[in-house]
């Protein structure tokens, strides 16, 4: 089968049985959730990533490019959401340029159901497809074993129904733009305070025809408490046990190497 | 007393050659040192009441309890000695509670009657034992509707639970006295205790068992026993006169065992010192 | 002595319905020394001469803490009473786990009663050879009550039992009406004033000699009410007590306000 | 916690892999612990500043069948606490029968106090500010009973298969509200909801009620619509609702219950311009 | 909403999507299926000792799979006091597991207490008070409480003393020690905060010879920053942390309580 590579399954298989746990993957816990409005279609998750009851991060991404004008929410398996939503993004952008057309909504939906379906709920990609096309304004759902729903709200992940709630006390059939931003993020503010799984910020994406805005991090109410200590430690608090210089012109033989400037804000995140 | 000195009064469940158990007999003597203790079955209930002898200024007034809640609908009275009273209820209770986890549902006057009357009667058939020192006067009310079962949590069959002779009417007041051999009969009004002659005397007055059933009201009632108790008060103690009732559930209980209220109580004291005057001034 | 055939269990009944071993047991109550109990509608105290046996030996215990609520004091067999103390400590402290609350005193009470009313009236069995006065209070108010070997249980307003408490008890009567609205210290001062009158002539309150048990509701400062646990006072913490009741029978009438004072004493040394 | 009471007690899939449903097939033998049969699903409360509302829908199911819907599962305790039951409906039953004489025995120990207690004045003030008579079971006390009682037939490894909320008041007179499970485990909070409602319910009440303060600051009625509104999201989501509902208020003054009462303004305008779940327009 | 029940956390979260696999490894019906007593109910708690005093912590979630059962739910508890507001106790237990039989522990060792106390007149020491833990954790051996407990008080010389236990009982007198869902995360930042672990003098010797950074008593608002700051990073790292902040300071003048606030995600 193309794509994947099944030649260590018996191995796995036989090292399970004799109890060798199996890799734990990182799955996005998560709340996501989609509203249609007059004139668009808005998505909204939040931005836990979790290994466990462990936060494997802390500000992550879910919400996925597919086409100018259709994205993707994604909850379940962080890797099969990522690899899904790339592999049909760019399946869709060679069927745009073939038929010379705007992709629409429900050709990325029917080529997610397909694919999934395939593998059997194997992988764990549960998705919110949204989009505007020259056809209308779009919601689905996708669930890893291929099945599809088209709602006006829709709700996904472990916090989907916190969300859910949020919808059905204050969902209403006539929203504005405005109106279905604020019921999405309260949807996803009732996953992060509600459900463990999901947690951090919020990130919105409003699609119209003319244009997709994404907003990253648009409620941050989780940010993080500054700590009481500084826990800088004194130069040479750790015992050196052996030393072995390489120069950075050695270095740059075998990779390149690039100048950090103080002010180009790609520093580690340390406490102080 | 020709009992003494026989050697057959030593002990209990000794028969003597005459056929008598002597330690229940004297058991009945305890029971006739104790304070009144009445019942009356009347139409609408059933009132229990007690003359409360205080024997010492330092008691808490109306602190101490005599008559005691069985279960919710039925209540108990006794005279004699009162710790052997309270053994006595809360062996009542357990009858109670054990029949309801049985059969889930309240259990009625008789069948506890018969309980506890089984109950004393236990107490006179070993040495190990002594006789029961009182004579428990037991009321309750039965209730005449159809009872949901306990835990009933639906609307349940609209035949009810069953068990029902349609058009013959079921529960209603009821009234027991036990004695200490753990004889029991229903009574229409019982009477024990220190002033039982002149009470049954005055409760054989009362209009309690006609062919039509009872005549007296519940309300009535309340204040005949007042007045009995206050009649067969041996006048030179103080006392204090303890009275509860129980109704239907469309009475003025609602089925339940109670006080007396004050207010009634107060009324039905007022009668009956006014009665104990125009008697003295005949 | 004349021997009874009726006195020999408490299994037989005398041909006048008297069970003559519990009249026994009562005797024995009255073989302690003296305690007293008083409530008013906030406290209720216990007070107690205790007893040594000769000059240099310790003073007999009489009051017993049972739980946060409830205290005894004892007169009669110490062993006995020790047998009920921790069965009155185990009821409350079961009954407190099951309910979260304090026992109320009369169903504690009650208990005890039960439990004696056994003795009464099974062969091989003996009633309690101890008086107790409970001193508890509960979410109706402090309570007093007497327990007596026979499994009587009364609830008193004031009370004593023991060696000599007859004139305890009259001195009580005498000023019954006044016990109700009494504060915490003057309900103490009347409990030593009747347990003075109940000691033989030459004999006196000292710290060596006296207890005292309080408990009570207080008001809190938020306006609630608390229980005011039940706590003995011994030694120097009686001292100023004593001192203070000390001070009236020296004095006549001297005592302010309350002029229970005169004229006590002198008819009441007949033994009771 | 996993909302359908089926899911309750088992072992937890992230630890124990997922659950092998084939024994239900196997005709092994019957162990002694159980599962539950005919169940009721989500209660849910919340505290406001004079006391707490609770609700719960009139439906038992036996699995997915609607199998009795007049079930009760609010009942009332003493008129001054309510105990709303998810999980096994006989179990609910048993624990219903077991209330009501804890209630009776509770009414026997009441009885010897109430009438006599000459309150003191603080006393009296306090005894007027609760509805609770001195001396009764409050709600607290009601929970700390019901956590013991399940915790030991856990320990029996013979669980009563419920959920279950108790609100009134605790020893202070603030408003009471608190969850026991089949567990054990007991917890409180401004708002609580069993089962489904832990998910669903729990979100909207958390808006209104995040914290004690701000349960203090709510009306009764808007206690009340936070709830209806609740029920109506539950009938909505929860495919083991009914629209038929009970639903009680506690105060100071006692109990409210009304045991039928129907989801009013429900809205179904999402459903006009679904077409299909995929390609489908028409 | 069709997948609602299979997008359940518990049945198959998405984060244990392999928890589908069919178990092959057991044998014939070798898996018991019966009622399962535990479960985890999350939180974490922590203790340090100190010359004069000993503070303990714990978070006060009350979790279950993924839902938040309630933000109030204290881990620490007064044992021994007289009354039932433990107003005179000096001894603190905080446990952390499966919290029913957390508060059964609880109400089990406090009751001892208490009728200790009404035997001997005087209150337990922390030392016996910890023996007698260990014993009640033992006594429930093959049916144990699934509790992680950490006693803290002052010892005989008035000296800040903390046991940690493992739920059968075994348990030892220690400086720090981190409990529950978080103490993976916690217990190596105490090591190196409490007790300088991994932390040398610098430039006092080269390597192995490294001179260790000496150890000294932590005051007490050193501690307390310490704790906090220990709280602040578990919640942001471990999802069954967080809500609130319960931390008590045991000295000599009796036992201090304070609650704050932490991250409610």
């Amino acid at each position: 089968m193309p794509g994947f590579d099944f030649s260590n399954y018996n191995r796995n298989a036989a090292l399970h049985a004799r109890g060798v746990p199996l890799p734990k993957a990182t799955s996005t816990g998560t709340t996501i959730v989609g509203c249609i409005y007059d004139g668009g279609v808005v998505i909204a998750a939040d931005t836990r990533a979790t290994s466990g009851p462990i936060v494997a991060d802390k500000n992550c991404e879910k919400l996925h490019y597919i086409a100018p004008n259709i994205w993707c929410a994604g909850a379940g398996t962080a890797a099969d959401t990522e690899f899904t939503t790339n592999l049909i993004s760019s399946n869709l952008e060679l069927h745009a340029l073939s038929t010379g057309r705007k992709p629409r909504v429900v050709t990325c939906m029917t080529m997610l159901k397909q694919h999934l379906f395939r593998y059997q709920g194997y992988i764990g990609a549960y998705l919110v497809v949204a989009g505007v096309d020259p056809t209308g304004t779009h919601l689905f759902t996708v669930h890893a074993h291929g099945s599809t729903d088209k709602l006006p709200y829709v709700t996904m992940g472990s916090g989907s129904l916190a969300a859910m709630s949020v919808f059905e006390t204050q969902w209403k059939p006539s929203l504005t733009q405005d109106e279905a931003v604020k019921l999405c993020a309260d949807a996803i503010e009732a996953g992060i305070w509600n459900d463990l799984g999901s947690g951090s910020n919020v990130d919105v994406a409003i699609i119209t025809a003319e244009k997709t805005t994404l907003r990253r991090n648009y409620i941050k109410p989780n940010e993080r408490t500054q700590k009481l200590k500084s826990y800088v430690f004194p130069k040479g608090t750790t015992a050196v046990l052996n030393e072995k210089i390489i120069h950075k012109e050695d270095l740059s033989k075998f990779v390149s190497v690039h100048e950090l400037t103080e002010e180009s804000g790609d520093v580690m995140e340390v406490d102080a | 007393m020709t009992s003494i000195g026989t050697g057959y009064d030593l002990a209990n469940s000794i028969f003597s050659p005459d056929g008598r158990n002597f330690q229940v007999e004297y058991a009945v003597k305890a029971v006739e040192n104790g304070g009144t203790s009445i019942g009356i079955r009347c139409k609408d209930g059933v009132v229990l009441a007690v003359e409360k002898l205080v024997t010492s200024k330092l008691l808490k007034p109306h602190a101490n309890k005599r008559i005691a809640t069985v279960d919710r609908h039925l209540g108990v009275v006794y005279s004699g000695m009162i710790p052997d009273g309270r053994h006595f209820v809360e062996r009542a209770r357990d009858e109670a509670r054990a029949w309801r986890d049985t059969f889930k549902t309240p259990i009625s006057t008789a069948d506890l009657a018969s309980r506890m009357g089984g109950y004393m009667q236990a107490y006179t058939l070993y040495q190990s034992v002594r006789p029961f020192g009182i004579t428990a006067i037991v009321g309750g009310f039965d209730s005449t509707r159809e009872l949901p079962v306990d835990g009933e949590v639906g609307s349940g069959p609209a035949c009810g639970a069953g068990g029902k002779v349609p058009g013959k009417s079921h529960g209603g007041p009821a009234l027991y006295m036990i004695e200490p051999s753990g004889l029991y009969w229903g009574y229409y009004g019982a009477a024990t205790g220190k002033g039982r002659q002149a009470a049954k005397a005055e409760l054989e007055k009362l209009d309690l068992g006609g062919p039509g059933g009872p005549a007296l009201s519940l309300e009535e009632a309340v204040k005949e026993a007042a007045r009995i108790i206050y009649v067969a008060h041996d006048d030179d103690k103080e006392f204090e006169l303890e009275m509860t009732w129980i109704s239907d559930v469309d009475g003025p209980t609602k089925g339940l065992h109670q006080e007396v209220p004050k207010a009634l109580r107060e009324e039905a004291k007022r009668l009956a010192k006014k009665a104990q005057e125009e008697k003295m001034e005949e | 002595m004349f021997r009874n055939n009726y006195d020999n269990d408490s299994v037989t009944f005398s041909p006048q319905g008297r069970i003559f071993q519990v009249e026994y047991a009562a005797e024995a109550v009255k073989q302690g020394s003296v305690v007293v109990g008083i409530a008013s509608k906030t406290h209720v105290v216990l007070v107690a001469i205790k007893r040594n046996a000769e000059e240099l030996s310790s003073y007999q215990k009489k009051l017993f803490p049972i739980d946060e609520h409830v205290g005894i004091a004892i007169a009669g067999l110490t062993s006995d009473a020790r047998v009920l103390s921790n069965f009155m400590k185990q009821q409350c402290l079961g009954h407190r786990l099951t309910y979260g609350r304090n026992m109320p005193v009369r169903t504690l009470v009650d208990m005890i009663g039960s439990k004696a009313q056994i003795n009464t009236q099974h062969y091989g069995k003996r009633p309690y050879g101890v008086g107790l006065l409970v001193a508890g209070v509960d979410s109706a108010g402090p309570h007093l009550f007497e327990f007596q070997p026979s499994g009587m249980t009364e609830e008193m307003i004031a009370f004593a039992i023991g060696a000599r408490s007859q004139m305890a008890r009259t001195y009580l009567e005498r000023n019954i009406d006044k016990f109700a609205d009494c504060d915490r210290e003057g309900l103490i001062r009347h409990g030593l004033r009747a347990l003075k009158e109940s000691l033989v002539q030459d004999r006196e309150l000292t710290v060596d000699n006296t207890s005292v048990g309080v408990t009570g509701i207080v008001k809190a400062e938020d306006g609630s009410f608390k229980v005011e646990p039940f706590q003995v006072y011994d030694q120097q913490d009686v001292m100023a007590w004593i001192e203070s009741v000390g001070d009236d029978k020296e004095g006549g009438a001297g005592d302010a306000g309350e002029g229970e004072g005169e004229g006590e004493g002198e008819d009441m040394e007949v033994d009771s | 916690m996993d909302h359908r009471p089926q899911a309750w007690g088992r072992p937890r899939d992230d630890i124990y892999g997922a659950y092998d449903g084939s024994y239900l097939q196997n005709s092994g033998p019957k162990t002694a612990t159980q599962s539950p049969v005919v169940t009721g699903t989500s209660v849910i409360a919340i505290k406001f500043k004079d006391g707490v509302v609770m609700a719960a829908d009139n439906l038992a199911s036996y699995g997915s069948l609607a199998r009795f819907t007049d079930v009760k599962r609010l009942r009332p305790f003493l008129d001054t606490s309510i105990v709303g039951f998810g999980g096994d409906v006989s179990d609910m039953q048993f624990l219903d029968r077991h209330l009501n004489e804890l209630a009776i025995d509770e009414s026997y120990e009441h009885e010897s106090t109430s009438a006599a207690a000459a309150s003191p004045e603080g006393q009296g003030e306090q005894g007027a500010a609760t509805s609770a008579p001195a001396g009764k079971l409050n709600a607290a006390n009601l929970h700390k009973y019901l956590s013991k009682l399940m915790y030991r037939r856990r320990n029996d490894f013979d669980p009563l298969w419920n959920q279950i909320l108790v609100a009134g008041f605790d020893g202070q007179t603030k408003p009471f509200l608190a969850s026991v499970d089949l567990r054990g485990t007991t917890f409180s909070s401004p708002s609580l909801a069993t089962g489904f409602g832990a998910m669903l319910a729990q979100p909207i009440m958390r808006k209104y009620a995040a914290t004690e303060e701000d349960a203090a600051r709510l009306t009764r009625d808007e206690a009340v619509n936070v709830v209806k509104e609740c029920m109506k999201v539950l009938f909505y989501r929860d495919a083991r609702s009914l629209d038929r509902y009970s639903i009680a208020v506690v105060t100071k003054d006692g109990v409210e219950l009304s045991e039928n009462e129907q989801l009013e303004k429900q809205s179904w305008a999402f459903a006009e311009r679904i077409r299909g779940y995929g390609t489908q327009t028409v | 909403m069709a997948a609602m029940f299979s997008q359940n956390p518990l049945m198959n979260g998405p984060n244990y999507s392999i928890s589908d696999t069919p178990r092959i490894n057991a044998p014939e019906g070798a898996r018991e299926h019966r009622f399962d007593p535990y479960t985890d109910n999350g939180g974490s708690t922590l203790a340090i000792a100190g010359a004069d005093f000993t503070i303990m912590a714990g978070d006060t979630r009350l979790a279950s799979g993924y839902s938040i059962n309630t933000r109030h739910y204290p881990k620490l508890f007064k044992i021994g006091g007289t009354t039932a507001d433990q107003k005179d106790a000096t001894i603190v237990l905080s446990v952390v597991g499966f919290a029913a039989d957390g508060e059964a522990l609880k109400e089990r060792l406090d009751t001892i207490c208490k009728m200790y106390r009404y035997r001997h007149g005087k209150p337990m020491s922390v030392k016996a008070c910890a023996q007698r833990l260990s014993t009640i954790l033992y006594q429930k051996r093959f049916f144990p409480y699934y509790a992680y407990a950490i006693l803290g008080g002052l010892d005989e010389e008035g000296k800040g003393a903390v046991y940690s236990y493992d739920p059968v009982g075994s348990y030892e007198r220690e400086q720090c020690r981190a409990g529950g869902a978080a103490a993976s995360l916690i217990m190596p930042f105490l090591d190196n905060q409490v007790n300088f672990k991994n932390q040398y003098v610098p430039n006092s010797g080269e390597g192995h010879a490294l001179q260790e950074r000496e150890r000294r008593p932590l005051t007490r608002s050193e501690v307390e920053v310490l704790v906090k700051d220990a709280f602040d990073g578990a919640v942001e790292r471990h999802i069954e942390v967080g809500d609130g902040l319960q931390i008590m300071a045991i000295t000599k003048d009796g036992i201090e309580e304070v609650m704050l606030p932490l991250k409610k995600d």
